[in-house]
């Protein structure tokens, strides 16, 4: 059970909050100008890494916000987390 | 002096398995990663094609992934023609596989129920029942009271929170000892001369003028005319090498075994509505698993909570599994797809082959796999039940959506 | 009764006051409150408890705690429990149990008892309440931060209980701590999972021990889920045996086993003693079981040069053969005889020697319990010195202390434990303001002697009863066929002769497992390792996992406000996620198909009403609702009136339908929408998350109203009647209130929001009012539609109206891979709108595809009722497998409307097949149908206003 | 207006039950529902001037620490994310703090929705209050971290609730629930609450911890 600090209510169980998978992914400004190959990225590739990967999460049981945490999916450890909107951390 | 307890025990491996040879410098064929389907791979390379000029190349210790730590689940009830076909295929495998690799492999036809909770999953569990027989699987629509005579202990009382309201069956179906199945491809593809080098993870892929040349290792390069992907959990990782993505999210997956009980689950059971698969091994103990972990990582275990809820589930439908023991448990790290089918055909790199996006199901496929993939791999175009498997669907939209119909994809 | 043979005339933790019967394999015994079931039957002088699973050999009790590997019973009363080792049963009257060769039984009564779980914060949890335990709590406690002590025994002191002289301070600190405000001792607490960010999991024994005597209204057992800022492990070290000829013996026994059931139950585990040993702590047993009158008959010690305490042990007139290890052993089938040779240089030299006892006391070395510690993901070292592995470093804030670290004298678990939970609690931020306590218990100024690391005792004749796992029965023998097989990975040897897979996990077996594997390969122990140490610790009930969520509380059963209503009036309830929903109200005698017939009629051609309370409801305010809207519906929102109503779907990012509803405009900057009632929670997390991450600068708001109001759907040609009635300020003339509008007014004189939808293609109404007078609005409609007839009608009978009119149902004629045109469902997607969700998917290939599956009504013949799943073929005989199929049936039912029966079914290429005829597979037989546009009744919608 | 209908709150059927668990226990934990109150939900920059209209027309500021609670003249404002606020009063007054709010934040881009039948109150108080409690919540409720003033929504079990911590001496919660799981959450503390209620438990010699 990761403890996941949620930029607004702090450290809370991960039963609390929703995955949404790789952050800054946006979505297309005109996907009708985008190639079948281009949409379907935008559909189905997300990165895989491993190791630390920014992503997001969603204090669902909590304060429902949408949030951005840096996680090294190796170890689970929580590296940075920032609110939408926020640039991503460089992590050292 | 009490008797012995029948069943308490598993038949002998054989007193010879597989060498320890060092990596030679090249191979016709590399395959990257010695779970069960890279060593079925090349059993296949080798019983197939009469390509043996091949090594597996494995980061730890021989199937030691995902092949060390799954259920055994082992069905080709799916719903879409495109899955029933290549899961069918490795049924009818694993049907001569022991006999095959002259190995027990306790393949047990035990059969396997998928329960139905809910009006929809009846719907959704007849559609795939008659798509079943339409494509030769064996499959039946059973009602809660033959639910009960296939496995007397699951709880088909009315009041249960989610009652079952029938299963599907595929008598069929059923499962088989990991190891002994890795263990048998290993030795048949180590006698045919195909070197399985331990301890050698690929740390790099030499990709020169879009065509595979050989890959890095941690004991030094190693050519290759053909580099085979078969990596599971680490796909993604292998494919960044290559210079390309994939369309998968690695998730820890886990799984649980009680202490040696006397016999009392005498097939297999999987519930999607309460989220629970167990059947008991042959030693005795019951292996059950649950559903993926949320987030994707690569720890090889999960988070704790997954288990409490699954263990809820399973006294919803096996009481008297109350004072059993959790005894051991683990996780594994599964690569999952989008539409819930896998990945296996070429790769967007000449001479490179992608077999990957099994997830939570790929035991079953072993023998299938490794039978299509050889053939994909020798021929150097995708064997006719990989086809619809290809990376292209996520492209056109044509996927082979198994999320839907398909009850637990284990 | 049977008497107490080998128990001691006094001494020990346990009551003497208190006796209790017990029956072991048929007979009956008698123990003491304080006993195990192990110490309780080695009183009756019952060592056997067994024989082992793979060989059938006898087996006899061989520890003292949870590292049991042989002592494996089965509880038959109060209750079945498989598979509990006898050193962790505390005795209770009445207890019936019994030896088990290897596989336990389940009862097949359900479990009576009751489960929980409980969360629990602390600045820094203790785990183990030994002498390093109980210093590092005591310390971090009096630093005023939050301890946790958890120790799986009755009560604290670790190892020190099984010492002859358990100092004072023990019991004191346990007492200390549970006196103060901010610290909690859990006993009986098994600590048996370290998870991320220090998140551990304990289970609690509370009643057990109670047998039949154990409150019904408290619960067994509990999980802890303790997240603690700091762990302190102080768990202490298991001893382990050495591999030789007839090691597994019932009377062959650990060492410090031995000396606790000597020191802590009064109990002689024999007669007369030889001690095998590699180190200096066996000594210490020796001498305790001197003391209590054990005939120690020699200290067989494999290190040539025993330092002081096998000096001590001589002036104490036991022999001591130095140099010298056990051989083999005799006895049937208890051990009669121990023999003995000399060793040197790994090779047994000089005449062997026969001692006559019936206990050989073993120690191999001490492995401390890093299981935890490996579990939070730190890393172990192979200490030479020690002969074990030990912690060495980890990311998650912990500190071993103790004997766990590899610390084996109490002075120095005590100064150790002291300055680990010191430290633990000043990196939680506290302040250790008060002096430590004086570490008690002089240390001995005796000279030891380094420990020798012996794994395998050669000979005599091979290997194959020197075993290394007694749960398992592995011997030597079987890990060098495995060597042999080729194989080099403790993994592999694991596995092929599956050492360490049993109930104790390879507790005492595991390193020892490795030792001699590494001499078979000739490799070092610290290059081969460990097998992966797994949660549990030690195992763990299912029924203590799941706790109270179980029966009714497995899943939270939602209801709406009129559910006493429905259950008053017999209705039969779907699960629908999580909600129960009337399907469907039978009268006397009536089957389904009846009650579904009746109430379809009373919609069709009277007036009926249905609890639709259940729908999500979203409320979006703001200036760019509508734009917000207009992005996420296929079809334009933003055009919407205020005061009427629209319908519309919601695809995914992949086009494919996702959800459908209506929404209404309740003012030029407010919507409300509803959604189908197993997605509310999904849509509304979709339109956050698009809100929050994509659109963060359109102003609008979203807010969940499901439960604001209770929705009743009030249907039929005579509902104008019944809403006149109730509704005197309303004008509900066709005109006035036209299809797709809402108005508001009072209902039975209750505030209501009215609107003129209709799922069925009936003149019907759907009222909207405050769940608090849900029931009163209810039973007003049913006493005003009365002399009409009015009809509840459940989930089934909608289902049948809405399919009559080809409206599909998400999720049940969808299934994640219909787009809307593929229902027939063009009109609803915009093609003014420059973008919404799922429109580019919509142009791809695949989606584009004029074959794809599109929804159809079907018409069987002889209105046979077809079943829901159903494929459909093309001819009137089946092809040889694989059958190509066109599609299947997603819904079916028999239509009183119709006059027949009739089902709903997406065909590949569906819309050109109409007029086609198709056939069914059910059972051996073929079902013609023919093929027909989905809207069977009243195409033409003229009865809509009624 | 619909003072003289027959109102059903969702848990009015459960109040003998909770009477008889609270007995039961001696005082340990008491149970109730605490029916109607009116509840607004409330959505705004809290940076913005709609913040400030709210501010002067309920006389208490929204909180803007998360995870609090502010009260005054009968109302309590709790935090629930960082553009959303719970508006908490008296039963029977959500028409009247509706049209406040929906005044106060006039032209602003404010969303003020009554949701006072969306969720129903219990109060769980009495001294075992933060133990019972415990059994299905996983927050620290220990008064250092949630104390008087704290608010939060969680999981209580396995339903989603907000969690208060009542300003009164002595611990006690208001546990606001979505209705209609307000039977399951109902029956699940009923159940916990057993344990504090359970005859003889110090004389059995169990230990000490619940
Ligand atoms: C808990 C659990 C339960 C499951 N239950 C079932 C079930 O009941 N039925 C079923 O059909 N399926 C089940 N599965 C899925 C099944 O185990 C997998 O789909 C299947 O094993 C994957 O194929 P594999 O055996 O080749 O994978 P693996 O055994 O994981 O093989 C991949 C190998 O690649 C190696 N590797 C990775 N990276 C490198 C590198 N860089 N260099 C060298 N080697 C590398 C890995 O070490 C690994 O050994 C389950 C999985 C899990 C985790
Ligand atoms: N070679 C030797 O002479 C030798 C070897 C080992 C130990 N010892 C002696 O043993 C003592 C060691 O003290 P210590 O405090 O380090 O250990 P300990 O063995 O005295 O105490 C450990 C305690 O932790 C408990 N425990 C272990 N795992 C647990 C878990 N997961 N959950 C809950 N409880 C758990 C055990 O039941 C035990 O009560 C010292 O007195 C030392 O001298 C001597
Ligand atoms: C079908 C199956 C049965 C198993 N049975 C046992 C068992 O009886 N005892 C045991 O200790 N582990 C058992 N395991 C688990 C393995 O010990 C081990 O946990 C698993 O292979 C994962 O490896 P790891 O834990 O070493 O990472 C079983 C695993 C599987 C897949
Ligand atoms: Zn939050």
């Amino acid at each position: 059970m990761l403890l996941i600090p949620c930029p607004w209510c702090g450290p809370r169980d991960e039963a609390e909050f929703g995955y949404g998978g790789q952050a800054h992914v946006p979505y297309p400004e005109d996907p009708t100008a985008l190639t079948d190959e281009e949409w379907a990225r935008y559909l189905f590739f997300r990165n895989n890494p491993k190791g630390p990967h920014p992503e997001r999460w969603c204090h669902a049981a909590g304060c429902r916000r949408w949030f951005n945490a840096v996680r090294n999916t190796a170890t689970n450890e929580i590296l940075a987390v920032y609110r939408v909107g926020e640039p991503r951390p460089v992590i050292v | 002096m009490s008797p012995r307890t029948p069943g308490a025990q598993l038949p002998e491996h054989p007193d010879w398995l597989w060498r320890t040879p060092d990596p030679r410098r090249s191979y016709d064929v590399v395959i990257v990663g010695g779970g069960g389907h890279g060593l079925a791979t090349a059993h296949y390379l080798a019983r197939n094609h009469g390509i043996t000029d091949v090594a597996v190349l494995e980061r730890g210790w021989l199937a030691g992934g995902n092949m060390a730590r799954n259920t055994t689940i082992i069905r080709s009830n799916y719903l879409w023609d495109e899955s029933a076909g290549i899961y069918e295929h490795a049924l009818r495998l694993w049907e001569g596989l022991e006999e095959e690799l002259d190995y027990p492999l306790l393949f047990s036809q035990r059969g396997v129920l998928n329960l139905a909770h809910s009006l929809q999953d009846v719907r959704d569990s007849v559609r795939r029942v008659e798509a079943n027989r339409l494509n030769a699987v064996d499959a039946q629509w059973l009602d809660p009271r033959q639910v009960k005579e296939v496995c007397p202990i699951v709880n088909i009382s009315p009041d249960a929170r989610y009652p079952v309201m029938g299963a599907t069956y595929q008598p069929r179906a059923g499962i088989a000892k990991h190891d002994h199945v890795a263990w048998g491809l290993a030795r048949s593809a180590d006698a045919a001369g195909i070197d399985l080098i331990q301890n050698c993870e690929v740390t790099g892929i030499d990709v020169t003028g879009g065509r595979v040349t050989g890959v890095r290792t941690s004991l030094g390069p190693i050519a290759a005319g053909k580099v085979a992907l078969c990596a599971a959990g680490h796909s993604s990782v292998l494919a960044a090498m290559a210079g390309f993505e994939l369309p998968l999210q690695s998730h820890p997956l886990q799984a649980l075994v009680s202490e040696l009980l006397e016999p009392v689950h005498p097939t297999v059971v999987m519930s999607n509505a309460v989220h629970v698969y167990v059947s008991q091994a042959h030693k005795g103990e019951l292996v059950m698993g649950a559903g993926v972990d949320a987030y994707t990582a690569y720890t090889q275990r999960g988070a704790f909570h997954v288990i409490e809820r699954q263990m809820a589930a399973a006294l919803e439908l096996f009481p008297v599994f109350a004072r059993a023991h959790v005894l051991r448990t683990w996780g594994g790290i599964v690569d999952v797809t989008p539409d819930a089918s896998p990945i296996t055909g070429l790769a967007p790199v000449d001479q490179l082959y992608l077999n990957c996006g099994w997830g939570t199901g790929g035991f079953k496929a072993t023998p299938g796999v490794g039978w299509v993939y050889a053939h994909t791999i020798a021929h150097d175009d995708p064997h006719p039940l990989a086809r619809p498997f290809c990376l292209d669907r996520f492209t056109t939209g044509a996927l082979v959506d198994e999320h839907g119909a398909a009850a637990v994809a284990h | 009764m049977t008497p107490q043979p080998f128990r001691l005339p006094d001494g020990g933790r346990i009551s003497r006051g208190a006796p209790l019967a017990f029956r072991f394999d048929g007979v009956a015994y008698q123990g003491y409150r304080g006993d195990t079931l192990a110490s309780a039957l080695l009183a009756a002088g019952v060592h056997q408890t067994s024989t082992s699973v793979r060989l059938g050999r006898p087996r006899g009790i061989f520890t003292a705690g949870v590292e049991e590997p042989n002592a494996i019973v089965q509880i038959e009363a109060p209750f079945p429990e498989p598979m509990l080792p006898a050193t962790t049963v505390e005795l209770y009257d009445g207890l019936v149990a019994g030896g088990l060769p290897g596989q336990g039984r389940l009862a097949t009564e359900p479990d009576p008892a009751r489960y929980d779980a409980r969360y629990a914060h602390c600045d820094v949890l203790v785990v183990g309440a030994g002498p390093a335990g109980l210093a590092a709590a005591a310390a971090a406690a009096r630093t005023g931060a939050r301890v946790i002590l958890a120790d799986d025994q009755p009560e604290p002191g670790g190892s020190l209980l099984g010492t002859a002289e358990i100092p004072d301070w023990a019991a004191e600190t346990g007492s200390e701590l549970d006196a103060a405000s901010e610290a909690r001792v859990l006993r009986r607490t098994m600590v048996f999972g370290y998870y991320d960010d220090n998140y551990l999991l304990a289970a609690e024994r509370r009643t057990n021990h109670l047998g039949s005597q154990a409150p019904s209204r408290l619960s067994r057992e509990r999980i802890w889920h303790i997240r603690a800022r700091q762990v302190v492990l102080a768990t202490g070290a298991h001893e382990r045996s050495v591999a030789f000829a007839g090691n597994d013996r019932p009377g062959v026994m650990l060492a410090a086993a031995a000396r606790t059931y000597v020191n802590r139950y009064a109990v002689a585990p024999g007669r007369r003693a030889v001690v095998f040993t590699t180190g200096d702590s066996a000594y210490c047993a020796a001498l305790d079981l001197a003391a209590a009158g054990v005939d120690v008959a020699a200290v067989v010690d494999a290190r040539p040069e025993p330092g002081g305490a096998a000096e001590r042990a001589a002036r104490a007139g036991i022999e001591v053969l130095a140099g010298h290890a056990v051989t083999g052993t005799s006895g049937e089938p208890r051990v009669a005889s121990v023999a003995v040779r000399a060793l040197c240089a790994a090779e047994l030299t000089g005449p062997a020697r026969e001692f006559a006892a019936d206990l050989l006391l073993v120690s191999g070395g001490w492995n401390p319990v890093a299981h935890l510690f490996s579990q939070a993901g730190g890393q172990l070292r192979y200490d030479a010195g020690l002969g074990a592995f030990v912690p060495d470093g980890c990311r998650q804030a912990v500190r071993v202390a103790g004997a766990a670290r590899g610390v084996f004298d109490l002075p120095g678990c005590l100064a150790d434990g002291a300055e680990a939970g010191r430290r633990a609690a000043e990196d939680a931020g506290f302040t250790a303001a008060r002096p430590l306590p004086p570490t008690s218990a002089a240390g001995s100024a005796e000279r030891s002697a380094p420990s020798a690391h012996l794994w395998v005792v050669p000979g005599p004749d091979g290997f194959g009863t020197h075993f290394v796992d007694l749960q398992r029965d592995v011997t030597v023998a079987d890990l060098a066929r495995a060597t042999g097989a080729g194989l080099r990975s403790v993994e592999h040897l694991k596995r092929y002769t599956t050492a360490g897979t049993a109930h104790d996990q390879g507790k005492t077996s595991g390193v020892l497992t490795s030792g001699v594997i590494a001499q078979l390969l000739g490799v070092e122990v610290a290059e081969l390792g460990t097998t992966t140490f797994r949660p549990p610790y030690t195992p763990v009930s299912f029924a203590a996992l799941a706790g109270r969520n179980r029966g009714v509380l497995h899943d939270p059963v939602r209801v709406t406000a009129l559910h006493d209503w429905h259950l008053a009036h017999g209705a039969r309830f779907e699960n629908v996620g999580q909600w129960h929903r009337p399907w469907y109200y039978p009268r006397d005698g009536e089957d389904m198909a009846a009650a579904v017939a009746r109430e379809c009629r009373a919609a069709r051609e009277g007036v009926a009403f249905m609890d639709a309370s259940t729908l999500g409801k979203i409320d979006v305010q703001g200036p760019d609702a509508g734009d917000f809207l207009d992005r996420l519906y296929t079809n334009m929102i933003s055009t919407l009136r205020v005061g009427m109503i629209r319908y519309g779907v919601m695809c995914r990012a992949d086009g494919m339908v996702f959800d459908d509803g209506t929404v209404i405009r309740l003012a030029e900057d407010r919507f409300l929408l509803t959604t189908t009632t197993g997605n509310a929670a999904a849509v509304l997390d979709w339109m956050e998350e698009w809100l929050q991450t994509e659109w963060p600068d359109l102003r609008a708001h979203c807010t969940s109203v499901t439960e604001q109001w209770a929705t009743v759907a009030l249907v039929g040609p005579r509902s104008r009647e019944v809403l006149a009635g109730l509704a005197p300020q309303l004008a509900v003339d066709a005109c006035s209130f036209p299809f797709m509008a809402w108005r508001e007014t009072a209902v039975a004189g209750i505030p209501a929001r009215v609107c003129r939808i209709s799922f069925s293609g009936e003149l019907a109404y759907e009222i909207n009012v405050l769940p608090w007078y849900a029931t009163a609005l209810w039973e007003a409609l049913y006493e005003a539609g009365r002399p009409l007839g009015i009809t509840p009608y459940g989930t089934e009978t909608m289902h049948v109206l809405r399919a009559e009119k080809g409206y599909p149902i998400v999720g049940q004629d969808t299934d994640g891979t219909v787009t809307p045109q593929d229902l027939g469902m063009g009109w609803v997607v915009s093609k003014k709108k420059r973008d919404f969700i799922g429109k580019r998917s919509h142009l791809r290939a695949d989606t584009g595809r004029a074959d794809r599956k599109q929804l159809v009504a079907l018409l069987p013949q002889d209105d046979v009722l077809l079943p829901e799943g159903a494929q459909l073929v093309a001819g009137d005989r089946l092809a040889d497998p694989p059958v190509p199929m066109l599609g299947h049936i997603t819904s079916s039912y028999r239509s009183v409307a119709l006059g027949r029966t009739f089902a709903l079914a997406l065909v590949r290429s569906g819309r050109e097949r109409v007029g086609e005829r198709l056939y069914v597979p059910v059972g051996e037989e073929l079902i013609p149908v023919t093929v027909t546009g989905p809207v069977l009744y009243d195409p033409e919608g003229a009865r809509r206003d009624g | 207006m619909a003072e003289h209908i027959a109102r059903h709150s969702p848990l009015g059927g459960f109040a003998a039950r909770f009477a008889a668990a609270t007995r039961g226990s001696g005082g340990a934990v008491r149970l109730a529902e605490l029916p109607y109150p009116a509840q607004i939900n409330v959505r705004l920059d809290p940076k913005g001037p709609a913040a400030d209209a709210v501010r002067l027309a309920l006389g208490i500021a929204l909180p803007v620490e998360p995870n609090t609670a502010v009260r005054g003249g009968g109302l309590a404002a709790l935090w629930l994310g960082p553009d959303e606020w719970l508006v908490v009063g008296p039963a029977g007054t959500a028409g009247d703090l509706e049209s406040r709010l929906r005044g106060a934040v006039g032209a602003y881009h404010a969303a003020v929705t009554d949701v006072s039948a969306q969720r129903s109150t219990l109060l769980v108080s009495g001294p075992r209050s933060r133990d019972l409690l415990s059994h299905g919540i996983a927050l620290d409720l220990h008064p250092r971290s949630f104390g008087a003033g704290r608010c939060a929504q969680t999981m209580l079990a396995r339903a989603q609730v907000i969690l208060t911590a009542r300003d009164e001496r002595g611990p006690g919660f208001w546990v606001l629930v979505r209705s209609s799981f307000a039977g399951y959450l109902a029956q699940w503390l009923l159940d916990a609450s057993s344990e504090y209620t359970a005859p003889g438990y110090a004389a059995q010699g169990c230990s000490a911890s619940q």
